[in-house]
Order: C-alpha cells, then sequence, then structure tokens
C-alpha cells in the first residue's frame, strides 16, 4: 500500500495518499459503528426476560478500563511525537505500552463478558444482549486488530526497520487508535453512562 | 489495511518468497495485474458475464410469467431466480460495470499513471469476484438466495428460510461490499490526489466528477449495509435475536439500514452513467457541456440528497404519518437537480451539429428513457399514490426505466465510445445502431407494459397469476420484449467479435476517432501500459480538445492542430510502473473459504484464514519494487519528474 | 374499465387503451388501482391523477425536445464545421431549477391535504344484535396476516384493552373469520393490522393503498365501500413460498345484511346429525383440531405451526373461497365443488405449495377417499351456504 | 460564462504543516489530564443524581472529549482541513441519518 508513496513523487494537495486514505476509511467507519450504536440504542429497552442493562452494568469497573483505553491514546501521541523527534527508544517504549493498555482494555472486556454472560445474559438472550455484544464486540475486534498493527510495528522497530522516515506510518496507525478511542468515548457516554431500563 | 503501510524497507534483504512476479505475459500476467487498464478491463469482463447470467435469470422470470398459472419455474424455484437476478444485476453487473469505466478511466482522465495504491485495486476486484462466485456457488451448494434483493427480515432469517441461500446472500454481499469500500477509498484518494498539474477541480471531466461522486457516496453507504449484512448473518448463523419479534426484534430495523444504503445505491447506480453521456453527448454535438457548474452541482445535490430519502421504501410499513410526510417531501425534490441534467443535457444538443453515431444514439436514449422512469419515480414520490403502487409491477416498471434506461444505456453509450480507447479498434457502427434500436424496442416493450400491469394490480415477486385480472397481454408483450432485449444484446456480442477479427493483424485505429475532448485520448489507441509519455500540463476544461481547437477573430472555431500532432505517440520507454503482485488474489481466495466456513464446517474457516493473513503479511513484506525487474535502464524519458501540482 | 383508463389518462393513452380494448384484458380487472370504490382510494386517485398528467406534460416536453434537436440539428457530415459555442446561460439554469421547484411544491401541498384525511378516522357506530340486545358497534376488524393466509377478527366490545402486542396469542374474539372480510357497506372500518410470522400486506386496491403487517407491530390502517360489493386483494409484501396464493376479498353488504351476518357468525357450530358428517366430526376431532378451531366444540389456543393458527372453521361453509382465497368453494350453481375441496383435503400441499414439515402451511393428513368423504360431510354442517349473487361475486379463476 | 477558470479548489496548501509546529509532550499530557477529569467528571455523574440535567451534561462532556482527541492526538487542528471535511462530514452524516432513522422509530416518545 505504500507503493505508490514510493513511486509517486508529490501529491495534488501535497498529503500522503495512505493518510488521505485513513481519513476517508474513518469518516466511513462512523456510519458503520452509527448502525451498530443506533442498533443498541433501538434495543436497549428489549430485553426480554433476561437481564436488562441496567441490572448489569458495572459503571465502575467500565469506568476504570475506559480509563486505560483513554491513556493509551496518550501514550500513542507520544510514541508519534518520540519518533518525530528521531528517538526510537522511547517510540518504542511507547508503542508497547499502548499496546498493552490496549490489551489491558481487551483483558477487561473479556471480563465483563464472562462476567454477563453469568449472570445470564448470552449473546442470543434477547435483542439488548445480541446488539450489546455485537456492538462492543465490533469495537473489541477493532481494537485488537489495532494491538496487532502495534505489535508489528515494534517488532520492526526492533529489527531496526522503523525509523523517523517512517513517523508517517505510526501517524496513520495512531489515527485508527485514536478513532477506536473516541468511538468508546461515544460508547462509554451513551450506553454505560445514560441511566439504562432495569428490569 | 492499515496493517498494510508499516514496514516498506526490506528491499535489499533476502526476498525468497516475497519475490514480486515480473510483468510476464499470458494468465499469469493478468491474475498479478495492478495495472489500473488491466483490472478495468477485468471488471468489464466480469460485469458483462455477470449481466448475462442475470438476464437469462431474467429471461425465465419472463418466460415463467408469459402467461397465466405459469409452469416453467416452481414456486420456490421462482423465489430465487427474482433473487438473485436482482442482487446479480445490481452488485454484480451494473456496480462492476462502472467500476470497470472508473477504473479504467479516472486516472487517464486526470493525467495520472494509476490509481493511488495500485495493489489494492487488484484487491477490489478480485474481492468481488470471489464475492460473486459465493453468491452463484449457491445455486450447487443448497439453494440459491429465496428472500428478495433487499431481503425483508424475518422471512429472511433462519426459521422462514431454512436453505443457506441467505447465508450465502449475506456473506457474498458482505464481500462485494468490502471490494466496493476499498476501492472507492481508493478512487477517492486518487481523485483528489493524483492530477496532473492544471488540473483543477473545476477542469476535471464530468465523468471524474459524477464518479468521485458515486465514491463518496460508497464510502458512506457500504458501512451500512455491511452493518445490516452482519446483524443479518449473525442472527442466521449465531442466534442472534435481531429480527426476532417474539422477544422484541423489530422487523423495521432491517429495512431502515437497507434503504439507508440502498436509496444512496441507486444514486451510486446512476451518477456513473450520468458521467459517461455527459462526455458523450458534447462530443456528438461538437459543443462544450452546457452548464458545467451545474452539472457538477447538481450531481452532488443528487448525491447529497439521496441520504435523506431512504425511507420513501417504507410508505406502507407503518413508520408513521410524519416520517411518512417528510419522507416523501425529500424524495419529490431529487426531481429538482436531476431535472436540471437532463436539461442541460438538451441544452448542450441543442444548437450543435450532432452526429449520431452509436454512443450518441445510446446517450439520447438515456435522456429520454431515464425522464420516463424519473417521472413514475414522482409518482410513487406522493406517498398515498405510493400505497396503491407499491410492490406492484408500477414499481418494476419505475425502476428498469431508470436502470436499464439510465445505467444500461448509459453503459453501452460507454462501451462504444471508449471501446477503441481499450482495444484499438472501433466496434462497427452500423450494428451499433441495430444494436441500439433493437434494445430500445426490445425494452419499451419489456417494461412498458409493466406500468398498465402495475396500475392494473399486478403484485411484484408472484410466481403466477390467475387469468381474468386482465394480466395476460401485457404479461406475454413484455415476454416478448424482453427476448428483443436479449437479441439486441447477442448483436452486441456479434459485433464485438466480428470488429475484433475484422481488426486482427490491422494497426489500431487513429489516436482520436470522436474528435473528443477529454484528455484520455491523448494517449494513443489502445493505451499504453505507461498510460502517458509525459503528464500533461492542463489549462481548461476539455483540455484535449483546446489542443486541438483554437477560435479565429470571429470566434470561429478552428483547427490548430490534427489530432496526431496533438497526441503522444506512446513511445516512452523507461517509465517506472508499479510492479504486478499475487497476494491481491491470495487474499481473495481465502475469503470464500471463510464464508463456506461460516455456513457449512468452521474447520474451512482455518486455510481461508490463513489465506488471509499470510496474503496480508507478504502483502506488508512485500519489496516496493522487484530489484531485479527490469527498469534499470532508465532513460528518464517522461518519468513524472515534473514538480506536483500546487492547484 | 377501459372508460376509465380514457377519461383519466387522457389522449396519450389512446393508444394503450385501445390495446387494452382489442384484447378485451382489461374486463374484469378486479385489482386496478384506478377504479376506486370508496373515499380513502377514491382520495388516493384524485391525487394520483393530475399528478400523473404533470408527469405526462414534463414527459412530452422532454420527448418533444428531444425529436425536434433529432429534426433540427442532424448532421452527419465529417466535416470540421462546428457550430456556435456556448457553455451555458445562468438564466436558464435558473429557470429550470425554479419551474419544477414550483410544480412539485404544489404537488406537496396536495400531497400532504391527501395524507391528512388518509390518516384521519372519524367515529361512526352501526347497530347490531350481540346475545339478544342491540348493541353499537364502532366497525374496527384485527386483521392478521400469516403464511399464506388472512385472518380477521372481530371484537364487538371495541378494541379496548385488547392487547394485540403478541399476534401468535391474541386474546379470544367474538367472529373469527378467515380469508373473505365482511364489512357494512358506507361505513368506515378501521383496521389493526398485525402478522404472526412474517411481513406481509394488506391491500384492497378498490377501498385503499396498502398497509405492511409486521409481526410484533400493530398498523392503524382503514377501510370504507360505498357500495355492496365485493372487493379483491392480494398480500403485496414478499412473505415466501405461497406469497402469490395469498389473496383476500372485502364483502360489503347493507347494514342489514351486516347485522344478519354477525347474528349468524356469533352461532357456535352445531352437532351433526348425518352418520356419515359424525363420523367426520371424529376425525376432525383426531386429525384436524390441533389445528383448526371450531367454535362449541373445540377451542384450543395455537396450531402446532410457527404462526399458531389456522383458519377457524366455525362457518367455513360462509365463506365462497378458501386456502387464501385461490379457490372457490362453490360451484357457480351453488353447489359445493366438492372436487377440490377433496383435493384440499387430500394433499393441500399439492394444492398450494408450502413448507408443511416446516411447520407453515397445512400438511397433507393421509386420510383415505372414505374418511374425506366422511371430513366433507361434516365440513358442510358448518355454517350457510351464502346467497348466489355472492357466490358469483366472489368466484376467481 | 467560461468554466475554464473556475479557480476554486477544496486543496490549496501542499505544506505538511505537521512538520513544524507540533505541540510538545507536555502539551500532550496536559490534554491527557483534561481528558481525564472530563471522564471522572463523567463517572460522577453515577454517583450524584443531577436530575433532568444529568444527559444534556454528558453529552456536553462526551462532545468535548471527543473534538479533544480529534483535534490534538489526530491533529485535525494543524493538519489538512480536508482530512477534517472528510472525519466531520461522515460524523454529521452518520449523526443526522441515525437520529432520523431512530425518530421514525418513534424512539424518542418511548424515552
Ligand atoms: C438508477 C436507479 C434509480 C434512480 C435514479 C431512481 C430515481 C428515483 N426514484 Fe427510484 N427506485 C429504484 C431505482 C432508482 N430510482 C429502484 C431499484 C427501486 C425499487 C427497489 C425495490 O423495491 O426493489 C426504486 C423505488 C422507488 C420508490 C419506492 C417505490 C416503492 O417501492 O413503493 C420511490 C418512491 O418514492 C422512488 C422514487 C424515485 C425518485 C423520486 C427518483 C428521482 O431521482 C427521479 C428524478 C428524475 C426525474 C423526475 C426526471 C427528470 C426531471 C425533469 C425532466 C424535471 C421536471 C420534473 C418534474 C417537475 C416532476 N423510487
Ligand atoms: C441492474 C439492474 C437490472 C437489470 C439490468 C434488469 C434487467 C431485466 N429485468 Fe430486472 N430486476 C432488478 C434489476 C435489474 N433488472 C431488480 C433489482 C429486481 C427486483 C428483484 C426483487 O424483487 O428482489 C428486478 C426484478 C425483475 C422482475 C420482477 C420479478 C418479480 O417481481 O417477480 C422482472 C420481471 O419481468 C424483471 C425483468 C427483467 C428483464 C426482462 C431484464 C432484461 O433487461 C435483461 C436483459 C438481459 C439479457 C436478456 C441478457 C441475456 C443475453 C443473452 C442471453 C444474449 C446471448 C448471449 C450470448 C450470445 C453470450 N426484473
Ligand atoms: C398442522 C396444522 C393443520 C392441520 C392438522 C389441519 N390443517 Fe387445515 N389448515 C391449516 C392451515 C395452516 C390452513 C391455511 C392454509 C392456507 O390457506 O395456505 C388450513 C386450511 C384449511 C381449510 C381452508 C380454510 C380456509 O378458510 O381457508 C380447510 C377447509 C381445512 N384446513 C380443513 C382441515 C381438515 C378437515 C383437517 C383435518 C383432516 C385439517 N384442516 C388439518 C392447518 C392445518
Ligand atoms: Cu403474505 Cu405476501
Ligand atoms: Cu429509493
Amino acid at each position: 500500500m505504500s507503493e505508490a508513496a514510493a513511486t509517486d513523487h508529490a501529491t495534488t494537495t501535497g498529503m500522503s495518499h495512505n493518510k488521505l486514505a485513513m481519513w476517508v476509511f474513518l469518516g466511513s467507519e462512523c456510519l458503520l459503528f452509527g448502525a451498530l450504536i443506533s442498533t443498541y440504542l433501538v434495543y436497549r429497552g428489549r430485553f426480554a426476560t433476561g437481564p436488562a442493562p441496567g441490572d448489569i452494568f458495572d459503571i465502575p469497573f467500565t469506568s476504570v478500563s475506559s480509563f486505560v483505553l483513554l491513556m493509551s491514546s496518550l501514550t500513542m501521541v507520544l510514541a508519534l511525537s518520540a519518533i518525530k523527534r528521531g528517538d526510537l527508544r522511547n517510540n518504542r517504549i511507547w508503542l508497547l505500552t499502548t499496546a498493552l493498555l490496549g490489551s489491558l482494555f481487551i483483558g477487561g472486556q473479556v471480563y465483563e463478558f464472562t462476567t454477563f454472560f453469568r449472570e445470564g445474559l448470552g449473546y442470543t438472550t434477547s435483542p439488548f444482549s445480541s446488539a450489546f455484544f455485537t456492538l462492543t464486540g465490533f469495537h473489541g475486534v477493532h481494537v485488537s486488530i489495532g494491538i496487532l498493527m502495534l505489535m508489528s510495528m515494534f517488532i520492526s522497530s526492533l529489527r531496526g526497520s522503523l525509523r523517523k522516515e517512517h513517523s508517517e506510518t505510526v501517524e496513520i496507525i495512531g489515527l485508527y487508535w485514536h478513532f477506536v478511542d473516541i468511538v468508546w468515548i461515544f460508547i462509554f457516554s451513551v450506553i454505560y453512562l445514560v441511566p439504562s431500563p432495569t428490569s | 489495511m492499515t496493517a498494510t503501510t508499516t514496514v516498506e524497507d526490506v528491499v535489499g534483504q533476502p526476498l525468497g518468497v516475497y519475490t514480486r512476479p515480473r510483468g510476464g505475459n499470458g494468465w499469469r500476467d493478468w491474475i498479478t495485474t495492478v495495472d489500473h487498464k488491466k483490472i478495468g478491463i477485468l471488471y468489464g469482463v466480469a460485469a458483462l458475464f455477470f449481466f448475462v447470467v442475470g438476464g437469462i435469470e431474467a429471461l425465465l422470470i419472463r418466460l415463467q410469467l408469459a402467461t397465466p398459472n405459469g409452469t416453467v419455474l416452481g414456486a420456490d424455484m421462482y423465489n430465487q431466480v427474482f433473487t438473485m437476478h436482482g442482487v446479480t444485476m445490481i452488485f454484480l453487473a451494473a456496480m462492476p460495470l462502472s467500476a470497470a469505466f472508473a477504473n479504467y478511466l479516472i486516472p487517464l482522465q486526470i493525467g495520472a499513471r494509476d490509481v493511488a495504491l495500485p495493489r489494492l485495486n487488484a484487491l477490489s476486484f478480485w474481492v468481488f469476484l470471489a464475492g460473486g462466485i459465493v453468491l452463484n456457488l449457491s445455486w450447487v451448494l443448497g439453494g440459491a438466495p429465496d428472500g428478495g434483493w433487499f431481503g425483508y427480515a424475518p422471512n429472511t432469517g433462519i426459521v422462514f428460510s431454512p436453505s443457506p441461500g441467505m447465508d450465502f446472500y449475506a456473506l457474498g454481499l458482505q464481500m462485494t461490499g468490502i471490494a466496493s469500500l476499498v476501492s472507492s477509498i481508493n478512487l477517492t484518494v486518487t481523485i483528489l490526489n493524483m492530477r496532473a498539474p492544471g488540473m483543477t477541480l473545476f477542469r476535471m471531466p464530468v465523468f471524474t466528477w459524477m464518479i468521485l461522486v458515486t465514491q463518496l457516496l460508497l464510502v458512506f453507504a457500504m458501512p451500512v449495509i455491511a452493518v445490516a449484512l452482519f446483524l443479518l448473518a449473525f442472527s442466521r448463523l449465531f442466534g442472534a435475536r435481531f429480527f426476532d419479534p417474539s422477544v422484541g426484534g423489530d422487523a423495521l430495523l432491517w429495512q431502515h439500514l437497507f434503504w439507508i444504503f440502498g436509496h444512496p445505491e441507486v444514486y451510486i447506480l446512476i451518477l456513473p452513467s450520468f458521467g459517461i453521456i455527459s462526455e458523450v453527448i458534447p462530443t456528438f454535438s461538437r459543443k462544450p457541456i452546457f452548464g458545467y457548474p451545474f452539472m457538477v452541482f447538481s450531481g452532488i445535490a443528487i448525491g447529497f440528497m439521496g441520504w435523506g430519502v431512504w425511507a420513501h421504501h417504507m410508505f406502507v410499513s407503518g413508520i408513521g404519518p410524519i416520517s411518512v410526510a417528510a419522507f416523501s417531501l425529500s424524495t419529490m425534490f431529487i426531481a429538482v437537480p436531476t431535472g436540471v441534467k437532463i436539461l442541460n443535457w438538451m441544452a448542450t444538443m441543442w444548437g450543435g451539429r450532432i452526429k449520431f453515431s452509436a454512443p450518441m444514439l445510446f446517450a439520447v436514449g438515456v435522456v429520454s428513457m431515464f425522464t420516463i422512469g424519473g417521472l413514475s419515480g414522482v409518482t410513487h414520490a406522493i406517498s398515498p399514490a405510493d400505497t396503491q403502487q407499491t410492490d406492484t409491477y408500477y414499481i418494476v416498471a419505475h425502476f428498469h426505466y431508470v436502470i436499464f434506461g439510465g445505467i444500461i444505456f448509459g453503459l453501452f453509450a460507454g462501451l462504444y465510445f471508449w471501446w477503441p480507447k481499450v482495444f484499438g479498434h472501433q466496434l462497427s457502427d452500423l450494428i451499433g445502431k441495430v444494436n441500439f434500436w433493437v434494445m430500445l424496442v426490445g425494452f419499451n416493450l419489456t417494461f412498458g407494459p409493466m406500468h398498465v400491469l402495475g396500475l392494473q394490480g399486478m403484485a411484484r415477486r408472484i410466481d403466477s397469476y390467475s387469468p381474468g385480472f386482465g394480466f395476460e397481454f401485457w404479461n406475454m408483450v413484455s415476454t416478448i420484449g424482453s427476448f428483443l432485449i436479449a437479441l439486441s444484446i447477442a448483436i452486441f456480442v456479434v459485433n464485438v467479435i466480428r470488429s475484433a477479427m475484422k481488426a486482427k493483424g490491422q494497426p489500431p485505429c487513429g489516436p482520436d476517432p470522436w474528435d473528443a475532448r477529454s484528455l484520455e485520448w491523448l494517449t494513443p489507441n489502445p493505451t499504453p501500459v505507461h498510460d502517458f509519455d509525459e503528464i500533461p500540463v492542463v489549462e481548461s476544461l476539455d483540455e484535449f480538445w483546446h489542443r486541438k481547437y483554437g477560435t479565429d477573430e470571429n470566434g470561429r472555431v478552428v483547427r490548430v492542430a490534427s489530432a496526431e500532432e496533438v497526441c503522444q505517440d506512446g513511445s516512452a520507454v523507461g517509465v517506472h510502473l508499479p510492479s504486478p503482485s499475487f497476494w491481491p488474489i491470495v487474499f481473495a481466495a481465502g475469503l470464500p473459504f471463510i464464508a463456506l466456513g461460516l455456513i457449512f464446517n468452521l474447520w474451512l474457516t482455518v486455510p481461508g484464514g490463513l489465506l488471509v493473513v499470510m496474503a496480508i503479511y507478504a502483502w506488508v513484506f512485500e519489496p516496493v519494487d522487484d530489484p531485479d525487474a527490469a527498469h534499470g535502464d532508465v532513460s528518464e524519458v517522461a518519468d513524472t519528474t515534473e514538480e506536483a501540482p500546487v492547484v | 374499465m377501459i372508460r376509465k383508463y380514457l377519461r383519466t389518462r387522457g389522449p396519450t393513452a389512446v393508444g394503450l387503451g385501445v390495446l387494452t380494448f382489442l384484447t378485451g384484458c382489461a374486463a374484469d380487472a378486479e385489482l386496478d388501482t384506478l377504479n376506486p370504490q370508496g373515499p380513502s382510494a377514491r382520495s388516493i386517485d384524485n391525487l394520483f391523477d393530475p399528478v400523473f398528467y404533470v408527469a405526462v406534460v414534463v414527459f412530452i416536453f422532454v420527448f418533444a425536445g428531444t425529436f425536434i434537436i433529432w429534426w433540427r440539428f442532424r448532421d452527419d457530415h465529417d466535416d470540421e464545421e462546428f457550430p456556435h459555442q456556448f457553455h451555458g446561460d445562468t438564466r436558464l439554469e435558473l429557470a429550470w431549477t425554479i419551474v419544477p421547484t414550483l410544480i412539485l411544491v404544489v404537488i406537496s401541498v396536495f400531497t400532504l391535504i391527501t395524507l391528512r384525511g388518509l390518516n384521519e378516522t372519524e367515529a361512526n357506530a352501526v347497530t347490531i344484535e350481540v346475545g339478544g340486545t342491540a348493541t353499537q358497534w364502532e366497525p374496527e376488524v384485527v386483521v392478521v396476516g400469516q403464511q399464506w393466509w388472512w385472518e380477521f377478527r372481530y371484537y364487538l366490545n371495541g378494541l379496548d384493552g385488547v392487547d394485540l402486542t403478541d399476534a401468535r396469542h391474541l386474546p379470544p374474539a367474538d367472529i373469527v373469520t378467515a380469508n373473505q372480510m365482511v364489512i357494512p357497506a358506507g361505513e368506515e372500518i378501521e383496521l389493526s393490522v398485525t402478522s404472526r410470522d412474517v411481513i406481509h400486506s394488506f391491500w384492497i386496491p378498490a377501498l385503499n393503498g396498502k398497509k405492511d403487517a409486521a409481526p410484533g407491530r400493530v398498523h392503524p390502517w382503514k377501510l370504507e365501500a360505498d357500495e355492496p360489493g365485493v372487493y379483491f386483494g392480494q398480500c403485496t409484501e414478499f412473505c415466501g413460498l405461497s406469497h402469490s396464493r395469498m389473496r383476500m376479498q372485502v364483502v360489503a353488504v347493507t347494514l342489514d345484511d351486516f347485522a344478519a351476518w354477525v347474528a349468524e357468525q356469533l352461532q357456535p357450530a352445531a352437532e351433526p346429525q348425518a352418520a356419515a358428517a359424525q363420523r367426520g366430526m371424529e376425525i376432525y376431532q383426531s386429525q384436524c383440531a390441533r389445528c383448526h378451531v371450531i367454535d362449541g366444540f373445540n377451542d384450543n389456543d395455537g396450531a402446532d405451526l410457527v404462526a399458531n393458527a389456522a383458519p377457524n372453521l366455525t362457518h367455513l361453509m360462509s365463506r365462497t373461497t378458501y386456502a387464501g382465497g385461490i379457490f372457490n368453494m362453490y360451484e357457480p350453481d351453488g353447489s359445493l365443488d366438492r372436487t377440490q375441496l377433496e383435493a384440499w383435503l387430500r394433499n393441500s400441499p399439492a394444492e398450494k405449495p408450502a413448507y408443511a414439515e416446516g411447520r407453515r402451511g397445512m400438511p397433507a393428513m393421509g386420510l383415505d377417499e372414505g374418511q374425506i368423504d366422511d371430513v366433507v360431510a361434516y365440513l358442510t354442517t358448518l355454517g350457510r351456504a351464502p346467497s348466489l349473487d355472492v357466490i358469483a361475486a366472489t368466484e376467481v379463476e | 460564462m467560461s468554466t475554464d477558470t473556475v479557480p476554486t479548489d477544496v486543496a490549496v496548501d501542499d505544506s505538511n504543516v505537521d512538520d513544524h509546529d507540533h505541540p510538545s509532550d507536555s502539551k500532550y499530557f496536559q490534554i491527557a489530564l483534561i481528558l481525564g477529569v472530563l471522564t471522572a467528571l463523567e463517572v460522577a455523574t453515577y454517583y450524584v443524581d443531577i436530575g433532568p440535567a444529568l444527559i444534556p451534561t454528558l453529552m456536553v462532556m462526551m462532545v468535548a472529549k471527543f473534538f479533544i482527541v480529534a483535534a490534538w492526538f489526530m491533529h485535525l487542528r494543524f493538519d489538512n482541513s480536508l482530512f477534517t471535511k472528510f472525519f466531520v462530514g461522515g460524523l454529521i452524516l452518520a449523526v443526522a441519518v441515525y437520529v432520523i432513522a431512530l425518530s421514525a422509530f418513534e424512539f424518542w416518545s418511548k424515552g
């Protein structure tokens, strides 16, 4: 994908193809998560005989994991700032920290899912449960893909093939990472903090 | 996709499996190509193939309905056939045929050598093809989808559609959707970022503009259908309760999601065709397009308004009178920008010296036939009347007039127009004219009567009707018409074969067969691999034309240069081009395994997943260029060394 | 019919009209959407007709333009002559932006007016006799779609407090019938449309537009017939295998006839007398009662079907069509169409495609010929046949 | 009118702005601090009953966080405005479309 950047010289707008492509992609992702969130909003009160969202959400716990994800945005931007300075060591540290914070978040999500499951909320319990797991699951998959990309960069960096010239790669993956964080900001407020129906 | 942006600098390391394929020739060249022209041709061939498949399904529909209580297909088979007809025509024929034109022409029209992300471009095609294959595999693997092309829940759920057909629908369309999304991002970036020096946005040909609007619609519409299809797939495969009314699932959720995508989709289908005829009409009228900025802005307006009207497909679905009223009005006013286009095309022709060659005939066909469909669209938009019309053949008439009259005619105009550009020889104009007239007559005979049938109350998606409702005559007429359409397609095929045989051994046709206007004609016919010998510097709209003609002191048009003088001769050597790659097709090959695995046996997802992961990693580590490839002799004849444009 | 086409479509339709006439096809087009027989359908038609005219005018404009262009500006010479080059004209552009906008504004106003009318209901009441006492009843019918037939439920005490949200478990109704809805002519009938499985659409073109019947949702709609008569309909939302064979009729009768019909429908089924019919009743008991209901005989809730319901047979013989309105119960002379009914009982999926093994539609019951005769004998005791007029008017092909 | 010379174009600046005036790391820490405080305030609404002001307050804080991340961490503040157009375009489109769809569901009346 970095192909054209190498074969071409400057671009019409002065922005690299890849970065522009990422932004267009993120615009598109807004519609994807919008649809998932709308689905959830339609179904938050349709929990049939299963647990209602208000019964099972654990706000303190989710607050912590939300905070973790939020801070991973900070470490991500620090990684970028480091590689831009040519500070490869710090870049590596921050990349790894970001991936770890992301993993912590995913771990929290896995824990949350299993707790919910034990409390009787399976994927097929009700429209609410299906919508909830689908939405948060999609987000989780996005985070996981982000972690994979961060780790790939980390390994490249160890092998010495992620250098100052490649700061744009870090930046683009960072954009993706921040976007996923933004989506969670939305989810956290609208789905967890806005009081949910109880049974 | 972002994973791919990482390491690009393994160049110089031992390459092993990552060695990129050489240009080569034969089939190897086709499956590894990243050349936008070849990919365009691949799209075109696949789309025409699927068009014939969808057409044969249409003929089966028409045979079944030719007489009351038809017995050609059983009820079950009929439902599969009409569903697959709609799905095939929309997703596997009309969209990719537009993509074919976009891929081939966009870089040429904006003065670029390729699209922004060539390997992703190849990926789009192969993933699309894999999706089309998956969809059609359903015929032999347990039954095709049978829920209609818009697949309303809960009829598509596992209870009411127990055959795997709707799984194929959900997963196959998901794949074509991914392909469209990737290619739309790619083309958006290409158009914004790769214009030749001087090619400002308002010097771009109308076709390029319409493709840009289309790509933006795709960028924002595809994720919506993706979510809808995920919900459907998860419901069917994993038992999710999205559409199960017994626990509170709402049948309207699917409808909203589908049509939020579905209405922009119809403009995704029509705008490329509008773009094509906006190139053809000025060329053959020997006049510039009338009201270029209005053409551009009306296209943008259509794209924009297309987002606020989706519920006109749901006037009777129970969305409540206020929503109905709002969507009714918003829908009507789409007629305004569309009308601007129609009238501007007419004004372009007005006062021209029009040559009615085959492409022009098809283009004029669009102007008139699309109008009929558009006007019946307005009669649906008045929601009270739509409660009588919806789900009758009156709707079927509407959308075939806009689709066949608007899209298929437009795409044929494009095929005839750009054929010499792509293949270096023209199609016979005479056969082309016969093709047009047979198609025009057949088309009106097929779909005209459907207006009457619909108003007489014939419901759509019925596998048979009883005698006595007065449907017999017009159905027979319609069936006869559909075979005339088939004849016209056969004439086209004959034309293609005959012209190719005639052209064999002949030198290519001249550089400028139509006295055309836009930049793609600056390159010789057929287009050389490297497109432009030298990236042109653009000074005006209709750049190519302005290089050929000037005005004398009386303001009359005079030729200042012959086409041969203006056109490049394609002789540049050593132009640096992106190398081909195996990985797009490998990636795409993994997806059908995953799809089939989800439907039949999860183990199958393992090889599929491995292929995909392997392709991604190989892709990332693949060197930018094969260091051994023969571009060492770069004579720097005409690389893109000029500074990129600062508009 | 033809005249209607010619009158409303004007000269442009003459060609079509003549052709239609020549073939005599539209002679009995019972589903015609341009032949309104009630106020709602008429208000729709009154909106559609002028808009259609506008469309025809725009069409003629574009077509005439295209033709003139072809006539005047065609020039196949391959010379270097160029016409005057002009790039546009802002005034013209504005004109053809504003004129269509104005036309559409006018159309919108009428659309909104019509829409409001269609969503208004009036309070009206008819007098019927329930249990020997005259009662006022605001005509309301609950319309329930399921694969692939329609049920009509009449709650004579009104719908207040009747919970319709779960169509698979509806509260008992006073009258339950299938495929033919009987209504008083000249009265507005309020409908509550819902479904027991997938989405269907209820549509009687002569009386009003359609309304989807969606599971889990109750959609309000209304009907009114000017005159007594029979009005045909067809399910119009694709609902699976036998969607095309899911039809219905509205039988509008005078107020008196309606009251009589109600009184009759309220009667439970009587014990059959003849021996064959009694044997049939036993077969019914053992084979059919798990799905069907006959008031006064069995009243189970819930057939062994996805939809949880099969047609109520209490007054089967008072209906002239059955199985989604595709078969005639009677010959034109008023005698029972025994062959068809026997075929239905012998192997219904062969008569009308269904997924009986998927618990959708009536299964083949595996009765022998003797049993079939007995069952027919029993069924013919259920309800009274309507008049020959009705039989003739409701006949389907 | 001649259309050949319409000069407007969305993409005017080619300079890669983000190479020079980029915020320093300490700035990033400050921003993260603000984000953290906002999150804490959000979570506080779970414990403190603020009545009908709850949902508006939450939304305001959410939007603030959203834009802070987009503007600073994703550099939209400093980058080419075309990026902002795509992103905000997608965002506005998504919000508009889905709000309309949800209202068509009579979602708001059900509360
Ligand atoms: C290429 C695809 C395409 C295009 C361009 C359109 C264009 C339009 N469509 Fe169509 N439509 C479909 C494809 C398309 N449609 C399909 C596939 C379906 C059915 C899906 C299914 O159910 O399977 C459908 C269904 C459909 C419905 C739902 C019907 C129903 O199911 O009940 C409606 C309702 O409003 C509608 C309206 C319109 C309108 C108002 C336009 C307008 O954009 C048309 C505007 C154009 C003109 C009006 C003509 C030119 C204008 C002038 C000359 C100016 C003067 C005009 C006036 C003053 C009126 N369409
Ligand atoms: C791009 C879109 C597109 C196109 C081009 C067409 C083209 C045609 N459609 Fe299409 N149609 C749809 C999109 C399209 N349709 C959709 C979306 C639906 C709704 C589905 C649903 O309800 O779910 C539909 C539904 C639909 C119905 C209604 C079915 C029903 O409701 O029960 C009918 C009925 O007549 C019909 C007929 C036709 C016909 C006769 C053609 C013809 O124009 C086809 C002509 C093409 C050929 C005939 C090609 C074959 C050519 C040859 C055989 C030549 C020989 C070849 C060689 C020598 C190689 N279509
Ligand atoms: C498993 C359920 C089931 C059983 C058992 C069953 N039926 Fe049915 N029956 C149906 C359904 C469902 C229909 C509606 C079919 C349609 O219209 O598509 C129906 C329709 C009918 C009709 C037409 C009614 C109308 O007004 O449309 C008759 C008559 C009938 N059944 C008689 C019988 C008899 C007699 C038996 C027993 C010998 C029987 N049925 C057993 C489910 C059943
Ligand atoms: Cu019921 Cu179609
Ligand atoms: Cu639409």
